[in-house]
């Protein structure tokens, strides 16, 4: 039903944009409805569907053939994603109203972004993991359209086609994860095998992996390896992260909602619901907290020094993804859902205030910034509100998430001791959060004057770009605490009841809070003292520290390497094959007609003309067949036997 | 019972001969014959017995079959027999859809247009043929007959070094053909079946000897496999598809590379089970070399037509790996991903030409930037780019989806190569899209102008279609299945 | 009295002569316009095909069969001759040969001289050519061969005034004479090895004679006969003379009494063959006892036959001249006809003889094509046919229908005689499957130098028309109508070009009487 | 006793056949030719005779008959011959087979 409402492609209407935002307006409405009843009577869940394909029984694994399905489910995990996708969709394309009203590609843009949002919200409502996927596929798709939007540019043109490119590389593992999944669930399980069901995810009491074979099955475990690199691919975890700064290149209403709220968070939502419906095995999880841990870490360290305001964000992106994978990998689902649900809010209104700023001036470098609390009060406001939500500072949304998702994994690590390396790297991503965010900040906003002279006065824009940023400002602050709110906190258990391990509310350990909290104050402290009120940090050219900045800005290298695999390695093996084709394979068959052509003259060159050498021909031919008559057939024949 | 399989091959004989003298009027007969044949072809899909609950028996059972005497020594008993499955139904369908959409495409061809659209339509009467087909020699006989014009249409209508492409499509292909006849020949005498008709053959072939078998499936396998084609017997394809025309590329991609495959199924795999089953170990390596090197090698090709070429041998490679894993699934999954490349790979080619035509090149490194001169041109390039790399809700990606499936049921871990592979082959269509339709404008001629009607109709009949059974595989599917796969393979 | 009983059986080899001497008798007395002679030659063709067809039996004209029934397919050891439904099945064939070249040749250039010379051989070669197909005696047989032979030695050279053709005419008879040379001798040996020529009494002593005699004696025999059939390495010869011929006389050549020597194999060396498979055992030649000679024959033919249709192919990829590649052609189509001698089998034997068949019309036809062409200015080599197909279309697609033909394209009778051929080879079993392998191997490498005619012809920008002197020339004659190229040959032409896609399309036409009397062959003997 | 002395006449005609295969090989004057194809001939014709002679009564008086029409027919063989000599002679003014070598490869 979603989908039917979203998914009217749009194009070529002066009030295109208008339209799309009343849709996506109503899609809003329809799916906070969903999610409003789905919490207020926990555990009814609808679902429909239909047969998309079959085919009947094979001998071997599949005794009762293959069928997939397409349907829809409403459970609470659903609703959850439901109100995140649509409402920060309607946000974000009431503000696109007044960001990208100069664009010339308007229709497409409208068009695009419609797309996703039904293809989102029909990944979010899928009732099976072939479903999932195809949804899960189409999102990408709509990802690389609008990062290339401006395809003029041979960056933004670049940048989609590593953005696919990257992401494919886990929708490969995902597929392969489907394809495990399949053959180890196609007889067991209930209803005569998951596989032979089509996959439909089907709410119990526990997840579908028995906890024996969790310990066990060396086949689950690649399973959930695979499945978690499906989700590393679309959620720009380490190693497969390095698309998601170069997305930057999309219009800034496309990284908030795409690349920051929603799409990115499709393969946390994937690993949440394979973990609720599945099941990890242990390994699975220790790896899973691992790339989660590390990549937060890992990420913010980049953010750290990077000039560009969108790509400082997306670096902040990656690095709360990765709070919200360790989550789910230390068994607490629903925990990074939650963190998920704040997320999506306080960094689309970070990305839309962004967006402000460069609507504003047409520049994202943050060091030609400055001064810009003055014109643009309301901007100001909203980024700091983002950027205190993002830090962790209490009552702000991200507070309550985050400290969950710490408190989560705090609490498994008596069971887990290999968990501790990954959750202290998270814990000191606090303070480096804390810190770039208000890096940023200050750069753009403090100080009395903008550095670069030649940018134009800026203004705030126009009531379509503000009113979203009020809205979600509202969210920043307010989302976390949602969770006091009974039905929320409905959603939040029901979901988690299948999982059979509730989420850490109350557990919360007060003094790990105070601590995180500190940590986030003194990054935001240390960035006031750097850059606060106009001042520019630099490091002296002769510092020690210069190696690791440039290690930093270069991304580890990551992207060098990458394009060096594609570029040189791929494409060298690739053209050497190509020479081996033209030379060696069809070298080969122009050889041998060369050789045909070659007997052919030497044959040729015995019609000499003279009679005398045909008569000699014949006599020879005469002696061979008394050479062939008496000697060589009677070998043969005595050899194999007549005939 | 009306004759129809005999009725729709008049139609199409008489169509195809009306074109030939029809001078410059060519077109319009060429469309109303083919429109003619796929208002049949829709009737055949919707009056098809075939589907509910098709039941296998030892004999495959097909419906609107037909038989005529045509060669009755005491020897040798040669009928006229057609007849059509789920399997053959599909193909004849994209057969059906290829050729309006080549006429379409190809409407506003100056030179020697009789001949033109002629030859496009005996093609499509030979792959027809080809499809309907139930005895021996009237298959190798359609077989042969779309050799010939293709040959022409090459030859005479190709790019600058057509001579060249056509004798080494011909040569080789008819080397193939050779091949092919000697097994088929060998399986009708040395099982002493009672006659050419496939039914007989079928019986008889069971009842050979394991040995037996796997020689003749190796030889037949060779023979089905050069028009697949299989690496390395593959180098025909790349040349005779740079030099043909559009619509001939159209044709031999869409359609030709399907007989192979087609025959491979009906007359090796269903007819040869023991030796399919012994000699499966060739079949896998050279599906998994067809697959690895035709997207490798399509990363560094320049020309657009070439590129595509190459993704053809690497989607060849997946539906014969497809078939020789051996299940029901997998072989859905090869009939349904031969429709697909069939409707997609013609996309592709059409798209080709028309850049060829508004950019005068297809060289890929030559152009770029062209979205804002050619938005329509850009778009089919990017649906067909998709389509091909197996994006959902376009139809490769139910087909290649079971098709690897299929594969790791049977294969395990092996699957990662065609699923790795799914990475580069996503990367030179990308790619392509960015250096020719993306970035800043380089290269484009002043006078280049976006597809003109006719062709962005033949591109959109396919893209229609490529929606439709991406949307609703089911409708193939289900037809699919009515054939002899529930057993697949053996018995 | 005189028994003239045997008289009546003969009535189309006498009606053959009778034509012969009236041409002949009419040049001596000074009338020697074409168009008398054409109609002579032409009609007394026409009747003798008429006659036999009868004593076959089709329907519509059995009433004036002149041969009783009932000496038909009559086994055992005769005289001098005998009736098979299979030699006179090859009376048609070399029949149609005759008058296709006899049609033809009504549109020669009227001016030319020796038309009734032309005329009078040419009946006279096929009188020959009808003697061998009753032949029953090897002495007979061969006497019969020289008949042909001679008369177109003479053929060859018939205008006397063109270097070539008399150069041609001179290899033609010295290769041919020693060839004759070396089949009387084997005959000789034969029949000293088991006192008689005749050749059902040869067959059915294939194990009283002397092996070491026998053997040499066969040798000697595929050596002689080999020249007729122009088998590798014996073939050196046919290429200079169906280059150097008349083309007219190279039709004749390669579409009809290449096919003398073809059913000569069958009678000489299918006896032997067929024996064996009703005897069984085989063994050693040198041992004593029983032995048969048929398997030994059998890979002596083979290899014949592999290296024919091998050589043949390859050295046809090389020319540069048409008539030369056709010649090239006719070598290695020989090396598939030999597989049904070789095979054996009644399968095998009418597969082998309507390749024969085909190939008359497919071969014949071409060299009357290369006439018309020549006719109309065209230059000998294959480069020179450019653009043919578009400037004479219907020239174009005829010679194109042939070459698609020999190629064994389907929908053409070289198709079905092909696949007949192979079908049989593969039907046999054992190691005769590698023939059909082979022969299919070279028929894909055959396909390569036709189509590049076809290439030339259709796809090559032709040049300036060359054609506008012979066609002034060519005045308003009716007999050279159709630009140039003749009533009469286009007659031919259109007959062949019809006859190759209407067999092609419906075989049983000709399957059907060919399979009998194949079977009838194998039944009775040679 | 008697095989013997056929052994030797056989003997005579291979060698007789062994002339003229190496006369047709080596000479190239046509007259030459006709000559040594002639001598061939008598070899094929001299050993129907022997074997007749040597088979006793078996074979009737077949070889002798044979042999007479045999020469009968080398007579008009080599007739032939004569005729596309001269023609030969009158055109090019050379009976050299040697020199007839225009139609080649």
């Amino acid at each position: 039903m979603i989908i039917g409402v979203t998914g009217t492609r749009l194009r070529r209407f002066e009030y295109g944009g208008w339209i799309a935002v009343a849709l996506s307006g109503a899609a809003m409405v329809v799916g906070v409805l969903i999610a409003f009843g789905e919490a207020m009577s926990p555990g009814n869940y609808t679902n429909v569907q239909i047969t998309w394909f079959h085919v009947a029984g094979a001998p071997g694994t599949f005794p009762n053939g293959f069928t997939l399905v397409m349907g829809t489910l409403v459970d609470p995990i659903s609703s959850l994603m439901l109100v995140v996708v649509t409402v920060v969709g309607f946000v974000v394309m009431l503000y696109s109203i007044g960001y990208m009203h100069h664009d010339k590609g308007l229709p497409r843009y409208y068009a695009e972004l419609s797309l996703f949002l039904a293809a989102m919200n029909g990944l979010v409502i899928s009732n099976n993991l072939i479903e999932f996927f195809l949804f899960w596929e189409l999102v990408g798709l709509c990802s690389y359209f609008l990062i290339g939007f401006y395809y003029e540019k041979p960056s933004a043109a670049s940048a989609a086609k590593e953005a696919f490119l990257v992401t494919r590389i886990g929708d490969i593992m995902f597929l392969l994860g489907i394809f495990l999944y399949f053959s180890h669930y196609a007889t067991a399980g209930p209803n005569g095998g998951w596989a032979a069901n089509g996959f439909v995810f089907v709410h119990g009491t526990t997840p579908f992996l028995a906890p024996s074979i969790r310990g066990s099955s060396t086949l689950i475990t690649v399973a959930g390896i695979m499945i978690l690199g499906g989700a590393a691919g679309k959620s720009a975890q380490f190693p497969l992260h390095v698309w998601l700064p170069d997305a930057m290149e999309g219009p800034t209403t496309v990284s908030a909602l795409i690349h920051a709220a929603t799409m990115v968070a499709a393969g946390v939502y994937l690993l949440a619901v394979a973990s609720l419906f599945l099941g990890f095995t242990s390994f699975d999880s220790l790896v899973i907290v691992a790339i989660g841990g590390f990549t937060a870490f890992f990420a913010a360290t980049m953010a750290v020094v990077h000039p560009d305001i969108k790509r400082v964000i997306a670096y902040s992106t990656i690095s709360q993804l990765g709070y919200m994978v360790l989550a789910i990998g230390a068994g607490f689902a629903m925990v990074g859902l939650y963190h998920l649900f704040t997320h999506a809010f306080f960094k689309a209104l970070l990305f839309l205030a962004a967006g402000s700023v460069i609507h504003a001036l047409g520049t994202q470098d943050l060091f030609k910034m400055g001064g810009l609390k003055k014109p643009m009060k309301l901007t100001a406001a909203a980024f700091a509100i983002g950027g205190l939500a993002l830090a962790g500072i209490p009552p702000f949304a991200g507070f309550w998430s985050k400290d969950d998702v710490l408190s989560s994994v705090y609490s498994q690590l008596g069971a887990h001791p290999a968990y501790w390396p990954f959750f202290v790297m998270a814990f000191a991503a606090v303070f480096l959060t804390a810190y770039y965010i208000f890096r940023a900040w200050f750069l753009a906003f403090s100080g009395d004057r903008i550095r670069d002279p030649t940018l134009p006065a800026a203004h705030e824009g126009p009531w379509v770009m503000q009113v979203p940023l009020v809205i979600l400002s509202a969210f920043a602050v307010g989302a976390g605490l949602f969770v006091f709110l009974p039905g929320f906190q409905g959603l939040l258990l029901g979901g988690a009841g299948v999982a059979g391990i509730p989420p850490a509310y109350g557990t919360a350990d007060v003094f790990l809070s105070a601590v995180s909290v500190l940590l986030a104050a003194g990054g935001i402290g240390l960035a006031a003292l750097l850059w606060g009120n106009g001042r520019v940090f630099s490091l002296a050219d002769s510092s020690v520290a210069q190696p690791l900045r440039r290690l930093l800005l270069h991304r580890y290298y990551f992207k060098v390497g990458y394009d060096w695999i594609g570029a040189k390695g791929v494409y060298t093996v690739s053209r050497a094959a190509d020479f081996f084709d033209r030379y060696v394979i069809d070298g080969t068959v122009h050889g041998l007609e060369r050789m045909f052509g070659a007997m052919s003259d030497r044959l040729r060159r015995m019609q000499s003309g003279l009679v005398s050498d045909y008569a000699a021909y014949i006599v020879a031919g005469l002696l061979g067949l008394f050479a062939i008559l008496l000697v060589v057939a009677p070998f043969l024949i005595a050899r194999f036997g007549g005939s | 019972m009306l004759p129809l399989l005999s009725i729709v091959l008049a139609t199409l004989l008489a169509g195809t001969a009306a074109t030939f003298f029809a001078g410059t009027r060519a077109r319009w007969v060429a469309l109303a014959t083919s429109s003619v044949f796929a208002v049949e072809v829709a009737f055949l899909f919707l009056s098809f017995s075939g589907w509910p609950g098709y039941s296998s028996a030892l004999v495959p059972g097909f419906s609107e079959s037909e038989s005529y005497a045509w060669i009755h020594i005491s020897w040798m008993h040669v009928n006229f027999t057609v007849g059509v499955d789920g399997i053959s139904l599909v193909l004849i369908l994209l057969t059906a859809i290829l050729q309006i959409a080549t006429v379409v495409y190809s409407w506003n061809e100056t030179k020697r247009p009789a001949g033109y659209f002629g030859l496009v339509m005996l093609t499509c009467l030979g792959c027809f043929g080809v499809f309907v087909a139930l005895d021996i020699l009237f298959f190798f006989l359609f077989w042969e007959a779309v050799l010939v014009p293709m040959f022409f249409l090459i030859g005479y209508w190709g790019g600058p070094n057509r001579r060249y492409a056509a004798l080494k499509f011909f040569v080789y292909t008819h080397v193939a053909s050779i091949v092919m006849l000697v097994g088929l020949l060998a399986l009708v005498f040395y099982s002493g079946a009672s006659s050419f008709d496939y039914s007989a053959v079928y019986a008889a072939g069971h009842g050979l000897s394991t040995v037996v078998q796997a020689f003749l499936f190796l030889a037949l396998f060779f023979g089905f496999g050069v028009k697949f084609p299989i690496v390395p017997f593959h180098t025909w394809l790349p040349d005779a598809h740079v030099e043909a025309p559009t619509g001939g590329s159209v044709l031999l991609a869409g359609l030709l590379l399907k007989l192979g495959g087609y025959g491979l199924i009906r007359w090796a795999v269903f007819v040869l089970p023991a030796g399919f089953h012994v000699d499966l170990p060739v079949v896998f390596f050279v599906a998994f070399l067809s697959i690895v090197w035709g997207s490798v090698v399509s990363l560094a090709q320049r020309d657009l037509k070439r590129l595509v070429a190459f993704s053809s041998i690497n989607h060849m490679g997946i539906v014969l790996l497809a078939i020789a894993v051996g299940s029901s699934i997998g072989l859905v999954a090869a009939v349904l991903l031969m429709f697909a490349h069939g409707i997609v790979s013609a996309l592709l080619f059409m798209v080709s030409g028309s850049a060829h035509h508004a950019f005068g090149t297809r060289d890929i490194s030559a152009v770029g930037g062209a979205t804002p001169t050619t938005p329509a041109l850009s778009t089919f390039a990017m649906a067909g780019s998709l389509a091909s790399l197996g994006l959902p809700a376009l139809i490769g990606f139910p087909a290649e989806f079971s098709a690897l499936l299929a594969t790791w049921d049977r294969l395990g871990y092996w699957v990662f190569i065609p699923l790795g592979i799914l990475v580069v082959t996503a990367a030179f269509y990308l790619w392509m899209m960015q250096r020719m339709f993306f970035g800043p404008p380089r290269g484009i001629p002043s006078e280049a102008h976006d597809v003109p009607w006719f062709e962005g109709a033949g591109m959109g009949i396919l893209v229609v279609f490529t929606v439709l059974f991406g949307v609703l595989p089911s409708l193939l599917v289900n037809v699919i299945v009515a054939s002899p796969i529930k057993g697949f393979p053996g018995t | 009295m005189i028994d003239t009983s045997f008289v009546g059986p003969f009535l189309p080899e006498i009606v053959l002569l009778a034509a012969t001497l009236l041409v002949f008798l009419l040049d001596v007395l000074g009338v020697r316009r074409l168009e008398i002679a054409g109609a002579i030659g032409v009609v007394g063709v026409g009747v003798a095909f008429f006659l036999v067809a009868a004593d076959l039996g089709f329907s519509p004209i059995a009433g004036f069969a002149t041969i009783p029934s009932g000496q038909i397919n009559v086994g055992g050891p005769t005289g001098l001759y005998a009736f098979t439904s299979l030699g006179l099945v090859f009376q048609l064939i070399f029949l149609t040969a005759a008058f296709l070249v006899g049609l033809a040749s009504l549109s020669r250039p009227t001016g030319e001289r020796g038309a009734s010379i032309f005329y009078g051989l040419l009946t006279l070669a096929t009188l020959g050519m009808l003697l061998v197909a009753i032949a029953a005696d090897l002495i007979f047989l061969l006497l019969a061969i020289e008949l042909t032979s001679i008369s177109t030695y003479l053929l060859v050279a018939y205008t006397r005034k063109d270097g070539r053709s008399l150069e041609a005419a001179m290899k033609f008879y010295i290769v041919g004479a020693l060839s004759t040379t070396l089949s009387f001798f084997g005959a000789s040996l034969l029949f000293g090895a088991y006192g008689t020529t005749n050749l059902r009494a040869i067959a059915g002593m294939g194990s009283a004679g002397v092996p070491t005699l026998v053997l040499l004696g066969y040798g000697f025999l595929i050596a002689g006969l080999a020249f007729k059939v122009t088998l590798v390495p014996f073939h050196a010869w046919a290429v200079d003379v169906y280059d150097g011929a008349p083309t007219d006389v190279s039709a004749f050549l390669a579409g009809g009494t290449k096919k003398i020597g073809l059913f000569a194999f069958f009678l000489v060396f299918l006896g032997p063959i067929l024996a064996v498979k009703a005897s069984g055992a085989s063994t050693l030649p040198f041992g004593t006892g029983p032995f048969n000679v048929g398997p030994v024959l059998q890979i002596a033919l083979a290899a014949a036959a592999v290296l024919t249709m091998t050589v043949g192919n390859v050295l046809a990829l090389l020319q540069k001249e048409m008539k030369r590649m056709l010649a090239y052609s006719s070598i290695s189509q020989a090396g598939y006809m030999l597989i049904g001698v070789t095979v054996g089998t009644a399968p095998a034997i009418a597969g082998a003889t309507l390749q024969i068949f085909a190939h008359v019309l497919m071969k014949g036809g071409a060299f009357l094509v290369v006439a018309a062409v020549a006719g109309v200015g065209v230059g000998p080599l294959i480069t020179d046919w450019r653009g043919l197909g578009t400037r004479r279309p219907l020239l174009g697609v005829a010679f194109g229908l042939m070459l698609l033909s020999l190629a064994g394209v389907p929908l053409t009778i070289g198709f079905v005689s092909k696949f007949v051929l192979f079908s049989s080879a593969v039907e046999a079993q054992g190691w005769f499957v590698w023939l059909a392998v082979a022969g299919l191997l070279n028929s894909a490498l055959s396909v390569f130098y036709y189509a590049r005619v076809l290439k030339v012809m259709f796809f090559d920008v032709a040049d300036p028309m060359p054609t506008t002197v012979p066609l002034a020339a060519a005045a308003s004659s009716a007999r050279l109508a159709f630009g140039g190229i003749g009533v009469g040959r286009a007659a031919a032409i259109a007959l062949v070009a019809v006859v190759i896609v209407a067999v092609g399309i419906y075989p049983q036409l000709l399957l059907g009487p060919i399979q009998s009397a194949a079977q009838h062959f194998v039944n009775v003997g040679p | 006793m008697t095989t013997l002395i056929l052994s030797g006449f056989l003997a005579l005609s291979a060698g007789l056949l062994a002339i003229s295969i190496f006369g047709i090989l080596t000479r190239r004057n046509f007259i030459l030719l006709l000559i040594a194809i002639e001598i061939g001939m008598n070899a094929a014709i001299l050993n129907f005779v022997y074997f007749a002679a040597f088979s006793g009564a078996t074979t009737g008086l077949d070889g002798q008959a044979i042999a007479v029409v045999l020469i009968g027919f080398a007579a008009t063989e080599i007739a032939v011959g004569l005729a596309i000599v001269l023609a030969l002679n009158r055109l090019k003014g050379s009976i050299n087979v040697a020199q007839a070598i225009e139609l080649k490869l």
